[in-house]
């Protein structure tokens, strides 16, 4: 790959990598339910900038017979916004109510289904 | 010469974010996660307007900035015992597990992001101009039964949240 | 010839018919006694008119001789085996349902459809009053249905299936009065023993299927050709030998022989008209039956096989009369002299004469009919008392039932003309006359042994002093009727033996010439004597005596006996200490072994989950980083691995690479 | 319509320009260091100004004299303040979150000056002139809860807590009815952008086409900024000063700063919505935009001065009762209003 400080889809993609890595991480290794939470938004948003690259870098042209750019990847990213706002208020709803009767809101506390 | 300047523009916003992301994961006060996430999503805004997606980028600022991440510090706050908010973000025993998963998915991500050759693209298609007005154009004609359903999805949330925090009243 | 098909492709509607009373009775009509009897009577009477029409078909033309040769066969498929063939018959195994008509089925048709009849109508006066008058019915139903149908079985499963059926019927009705714990376990009695021997004859059933292919009748007849018969199965035993040997066991287990024959005492807990049709006449000569329907397989074995069945039967005939001497209870004796005469018919199947072991078949159901009939009159009329030492002076109070109680007390004892006389003739000549003089005299001596022993019955209960707590009186006409009827046939079924066309020239095994016989006085005569030595000798000992004398002259073996020689309490020993020997050494072994591996396998599998149930942590974060771990193996895999999986590349990528 | 000196500052920028010849590029540049020098020099005059104006209504109001010793009828006192407040320790209490703390203030100030980048000062006078402009103001406004509350819990002070979590709810409860009352105007005029809003209002303002729109946004942009009645944040008799009680010295100053600055903002997002912007006869744009915004102020300042404090449970009432089925309200009039004024003049919008 020859160096160049043109900016392209891998970068994005690599941003997005990270981020999402960085999620996953913190998905895996957080004690508190909302760091958890946190982490899922690290990754929705990594999810949302690799669809937003593949948007621009790859699809970036009009719709067949209009003026309009097809914007499918912009379009799925917005509901991703919107799932990730309704899991948010879900989430912290039942972070909320767990933390009311154990107080508590550690994830490794919640093991009341194992064996 | 605005290559460079773009170059540079991203270089900076892309390590403010998957730093501050970092951040957010790595540090051991969950307030301070809360901060670092809202700049995280400021980051990414700021990503998606240097991809031409002006209106996305309101979005994100909008809903992730102006409501995730205070609804995420609220809960924090709420949920935050007294006296322990230097050590609330501690990493569980799975700590060095998932770094190494982590890590092992960052390589494959890579991998593939590398090996791709269609992906492999820089070139600049220089479509410029708002996005508004095509995403809008998108939701109500080939998204608009999704674009509904997210409507029905935000309300039942909406009402689930209500009714999981405030609790429902037995006397009643 | 038209007509006669025409009556034997209505065949089918003889078993048909009481099935159909069955099921009335059983589903609609079993709240109404007097309803349901009677369409079980209407019912059993139609099939009886019909099997007189299909003999009158059989044997008042010149068929009958064909039909030994080429038996009529009416069947529907029930059961297709395609694809391979099996054993001998290189055809698809084919299992059907018919109707199979030859001179012995008709024979048997006619035998059981009277007897049954005549039992039924007696029933009308026996049961009367009965709490489960409708249900007896309808037993009596199935039972006919059951019985017909095994008669007129053109297959062994077809067989088998009624044979079990009638089985069940058996055990319904010696339990019919479930309510006393001495007719439960009267039942579960026969039931049991009798499994023992059907277990043996469904073995026969498969090793035949196995080898030929084929279950029915007539197909099997022609294979028995001289290669099957030179087939051996283990050691120098022939195929054939061990196959009859695994059917015979059936027969014991059925028909009462040796070993298997403790069931059919007991069995008269049952109503007497039960014991009279099913223990007396029809299902226990269904083992007879049997013999007699596959006696080429029995021809086809080793004379070993024929020498084993007429030792146990002539065996099994003397082991009974001599049994039936020290019994007191009128059923009891009675049912140890049909054991008597069923070893008997066996011995006359097994020296090589099927045709007086089905003639005796028939004239020993008439007059033990009679006979059991008979018993349960003088039962009815003195409420229930059944030991012959508290009867007597019934002769003079029960004028039709002693009369005919006396011709069936003859016929058995073999006094001419009447029935038993001649069968039982044909019997002892066959023995002589097919080389086996033991046997013969071992008959001669039974024959002496029955008059003795029905004379014994018949002096002490009828002609005995008369008690005064008694108050016999005769039974209504519908009792005595078959009783009437009964004694006719038992005076003159033997006179089917004499014409030149008669009994045997019909009755004789398939593909067998007919040889005339001539009536043989240097066997009759020895017969006549000894049958009216027993029974003078027994008016002798027994008359007017109020105690048995043999009792006091020799108590030792008239104890022996009276207790049955001792066999249901030897199979008691087997059963408490060997039996139950072994039976705790398996419940070791269960408990121990069996268990143990059981145990070590639920144990096995609840170490190991008690192990992997760690992995189930209830940690979300845990199961997060392995569903990873699993993701990124499962990509790696499909996208970079070789072989198979390389297949999935395009998939997987979208096509790049 | 002759304006006298409205283009006055579109001359001295193109003169800037034209000190770099072709080099556009350069030109872009320190342009934008120009514009983003302007909107400091002018938020910090006008936040002056405000603070001043502030005392001044309020002593008006209440019959009182006010300032009236340093300079002219006490207008040196705005002076006087500034240097003191510069000359204060800017003392840091030991328990707080350091750099939470020492930031808040900064970041509040920051996105507010950030918001003022798409207003259209005047003709021709807009900083940014994005496609997004209304939909820029309430996305990066929608951003300064998060400094409040870092101040506040940062603090780590009970009453900076409380008033911290008081601005989440508030805030975010009064967001929405605020977005939805200027989505009336966008309707109308199909465009984010705050210059064409201002174009549109040519002939009429959308005040009078949307006045459900306008109460509503002045009501909830008055709540966005914690201005009475909306103070509970820092509601001073019930808890000290709120999520600021701990500062001091110039970053109590900046929080000052940024709240008369964000009291200009909603003065002016209102009067370039809801007022015509910098449309006016005679005087110019800048002019008539600038006695918009001063009128938008003292309104304010008359409600402040006027109305007393709601509860907390009011509040949240008020805003999610009231308001947002009154701004929902507004939309659905407003889609069936267009949709009426496009059967009876086809071939208009859409």
């Amino acid at each position: 790959m020859n160096f160049s400080l043109t900016v392209g889809l891998p970068h994005y993609l690599l941003v997005g990598a990270m981020l999402f890595c960085f999620g996953l991480y913190g998905v895996f290794s957080k004690k508190n339910a909302i760091a958890v939470l946190m982490s899922l938004e690290l990754m929705l948003n990594a999810v949302n900038i690799n669809l937003i690259a593949f948007n621009r870098f790859l699809w970036n042209n009009p719709v067949e017979g209009t003026k309009h750019l097809l914007l499918n990847g912009h379009v799925s990213a917005i509901f991703v916004i919107v799932v990730a706002a309704a899991e948010v208020a879900v989430g912290l709803a039942l972070v909320i109510s767990i933390y009311r009767s154990r107080l508590s809101a550690n994830v490794d506390e919640l093991d009341w289904l194992k064996w | 010469m605005g290559d460079i300047a773009s170059g540079l523009i991203f270089l900076v916003f892309a390590l403010l974010t998957v730093f501050s992301a970092y951040l957010v994961v790595s540090s051991k006060n969950i307030v301070h996660s809360a901060l670092f996430l809202a700049l995280t999503f400021v980051g990414v805004a700021a990503l998606y307007v240097l991809m031409n997606a002006d209106f996305l980028a309101a979005v994100q600022l909008l809903v992730y900035g102006g409501a995730v991440a205070i609804m995420i510090v609220f809960g924090v706050m709420l949920t935050l015992r007294s006296g322990n908010a230097q050590n609330s973000n501690l990493d569980s025993r799975n700590a060095l597990a998932g770094a190494i998963v982590s890590l092992l998915t960052f390589a494959t991500l890579g991998l593939v992001v590398f090996t791709t050759e269609p992906w492999r693209k820089t070139v600049d298609l220089s479509a410029t101009g708002t996005t508004t007005g095509d995403i809008s154009w998108l939701m109500l004609t080939k998204y608009v039964v999704p674009f509904e359903v997210a409507a029905v999805l935000l309300l039942v949330a909406m009402v689930g949240a209500i009714i999981l925090a405030k609790g429902v009243n037995d006397s009643k | 010839m038209i007509r006669m098909e025409a009556s034997f492709q209505w065949a089918w509607l003889i078993p048909a018919l009481p099935l159909l009373s069955f099921l009335i009775i059983g589903f609609i009509t079993k709240k109404w006694p007097k309803l349901s009897s009677t369409i079980s009577i209407a019912a059993i009477l139609t099939s009886f008119v019909l099997a007189v029409w299909v003999d009158f078909g059989v044997f008042a033309s010149g068929v009958g001789a064909e039909l030994v040769e080429k038996p009529y066969q009416h069947v529907v498929n029930w059961l297709t085996f395609s694809g391979v063939p099996w054993g001998l018959s290189a055809a698809p195994l084919n299992i059907e349902f018919g109707t199979l008509i030859d001179p012995l089925s008709a024979m048997m048709l006619f035998v059981v459809t009277l007897v049954a009849s005549l039992v039924q109508i007696y029933s009308v006066g026996y049961m009367h009053g009965d709490k489960g008058y409708s249900r007896y019915f309808a037993y009596q139903s199935l039972f006919a249905m059951s019985m017909l149908g095994l008669v007129l079985s053109t297959n062994l499963l077809q067989l088998f299936i009624f044979w079990e059926l009638v089985g069940l019927c058996s055990y319904l009705l010696i339990g019919f009065w479930f309510f006393k714990p001495s007719a439960r376990e009267a039942a579960k009695k026969a039931f049991m023993t009798t499994r023992v021997g059907d277990f043996g004859l469904l073995l026969g059933i498969l090793f035949l299927l196995n080898k030929f292919g084929t279950l029915n009748f007539v197909q099997l007849f022609h294979m028995m050709t001289p290669e099957v018969k030179a087939m051996v199965a283990v050691g120098g035993v022939s195929y054939l030998t061990l196959t009859a040997f695994l059917v015979f066991i059936g027969p014991i287990g059925k028909s009462g022989q040796f070993p298997l024959h403790v069931w059919l005492p007991d069995a008269m807990e049952g109503p007497t008209p039960v014991s009279a049709l099913i223990h007396a006449a029809t299902m226990v000569v269904a083992g007879v039956y049997l013999i007699a329907r596959i006696y080429f397989l029995f021809q086809g074995a080793s004379p070993a096989a024929l020498e084993f069945v007429a030792s146990l039967g002539g065996f099994t005939a003397i082991f009974a009369a001599s049994i039936a001497i020290a019994q007191n209870d009128i059923k009891r004796i009675l049912a140890y002299s049909t054991l008597s005469q069923l070893g008997y018919m066996v011995m006359a199947l097994g020296v090589g004469s099927l045709t007086a072991g089905m003639f005796h078949l028939m004239t020993h159901a008439f007059f033990k009919a009679l006979m059991f009939l008979g018993a349960g009159s003088v039962i009815h009329a003195l409420h229930e008392k059944q030991d012959i030492w508290e009867m007597g002076g019934l002769w003079k109070k029960m004028r039709i039932t002693g009369t005919t109680f006396a011709i069936g007390v003859l016929a058995i004892a073999g006094v001419p003309p009447l029935a038993g006389f001649f069968s039982k003739d044909e019997i002892l000549s066959a023995a002589l006359h097919n080389g086996h003089p033991v046997l013969f005299g071992i008959g001669l001596f039974t024959a002496m042994l029955t008059a003795f022993y029905m004379t014994r019955l018949f002096v002490i209960a009828f002609m005995g002093p008369e008690k005064a707590e008694n108050h016999p009186h005769e039974s209504p006409w519908v009792m005595t009727l078959p009783l009437v009827i009964l004694a006719f046939f038992s005076i003159v079924g033997g006179w089917a033996g004499i014409p030149e066309h008669g009994f045997a020239y019909f009755v004789r095994p398939w593909g067998s010439e007919f040889e005339p016989e001539a009536m043989n006085w240097l066997v009759a005569g020895p017969s006549i004597i000894v049958g009216l030595a027993g029974i003078i000798l027994s008016y002798i000992v027994y008359y007017g005596k109020a105690s048995d004398p043999v009792e006091a002259a020799f108590p030792r073996v008239y104890k022996v006996l009276k207790n049955k020689y001792y066999v249901d309490e030897f199979y008691l020993w087997i059963i408490k200490h060997i039996v139950d020997g072994i039976g705790k050494v398996l419940y070791w072994f269960d408990i121990y072994i069996v268990d143990g591996i059981v145990d070590g396998l639920a144990w096995i599998a609840r170490s190991l989950g008690s192990l992997f149930r760690r992995a189930q942590t209830g940690q979300l974060q845990v199961y997060a980083i392995i569903f990873f771990v699993a993701l990124i193996v499962l990509f790696l895999a499909v996208t970079y691995g070789e072989g198979q999986l390389h297949a999935l590349n395009p998939l997987a990528l979208g096509g790049g690479k | 319509m002759p304006q006298f000196g409205s283009d006055i500052f579109l001359l001295i920028a193109n003169w800037i320009r034209g000190l770099f010849g072709a080099n556009t590029y350069a030109a872009d540049v320190v342009m934008d260091i120009v514009k983003f020098i302007m909107i400091y020099v002018v938020l910090v005059l006008a936040v002056m100004v405000f603070v001043m104006l502030e005392r001044k209504v309020c002593a008006w109001m209440q019959l009182r004299v006010g300032p009236n010793r340093l300079g002219p009828r006490g207008w040196g006192q705005i002076i006087g303040d500034m240097i003191k407040l510069m000359g204060k320790e800017d003392f840091r209490p030991d328990n707080v979150d350091k750099w939470p703390w020492a930031l808040a203030p900064m970041f509040f100030l920051g996105i507010t000056i950030m918001v003022f980048a798409v207003l259209p000062f005047g003709r021709g006078m807009v900083p940014v002139d994005l496609d997004l402009g209304i939909f820029y103001i309430l996305a990066i406004s929608a951003l300064s809860v998060l400094p409040v509350v870092t101040a506040g819990w940062a603090s780590n002070n009970k009453y900076s807590l409380l008033g911290g979590m008081r601005s989440v709810a508030q805030m975010i409860s009064y967001e929405i009815p605020l977005v939805f009352s200027l989505l009336g105007v966008v309707m109308i005029t199909q465009t984010f952008k705050t210059s064409a809003i201002v174009e549109a209002q040519q002939h009429v303002w959308f005040v009078l086409l949307q006045p459900i729109g306008f109460v509503v946004y002045v009501i909830a942009a008055m709540a966005e900024i914690n201005r009475a009645p909306f103070d509970l944040i820092e509601a001073e008799s019930e808890f000290g000063c709120g999520y600021f009680t701990e500062y001091s010295g110039l970053r109590f100053g900046l929080f000052y700063l940024a709240e008369y600055a964000n009291l200009f903002l909603i003065s002016a997002v209102a009067a370039t919505v809801f007022l015509g912007g910098w449309q006016g006869p005679f005087l110019p744009g800048w002019l008539w935009f600038a006695i918009k915004v001063l009128f938008m102020v003292f309104l304010i300042m008359w409600f402040r001065w006027t109305f007393p404090r709601f509860r907390v449970d009011q509040l949240m009432h008020f805003g999610w009762k009231v308001l947002l089925p009154l701004s929902l309200a507004n939309i659905v009039l407003t889609g069936v209003g267009i949709y009426v004024y496009q059967l009876i003049f086809p071939g208009i919008g859409g």
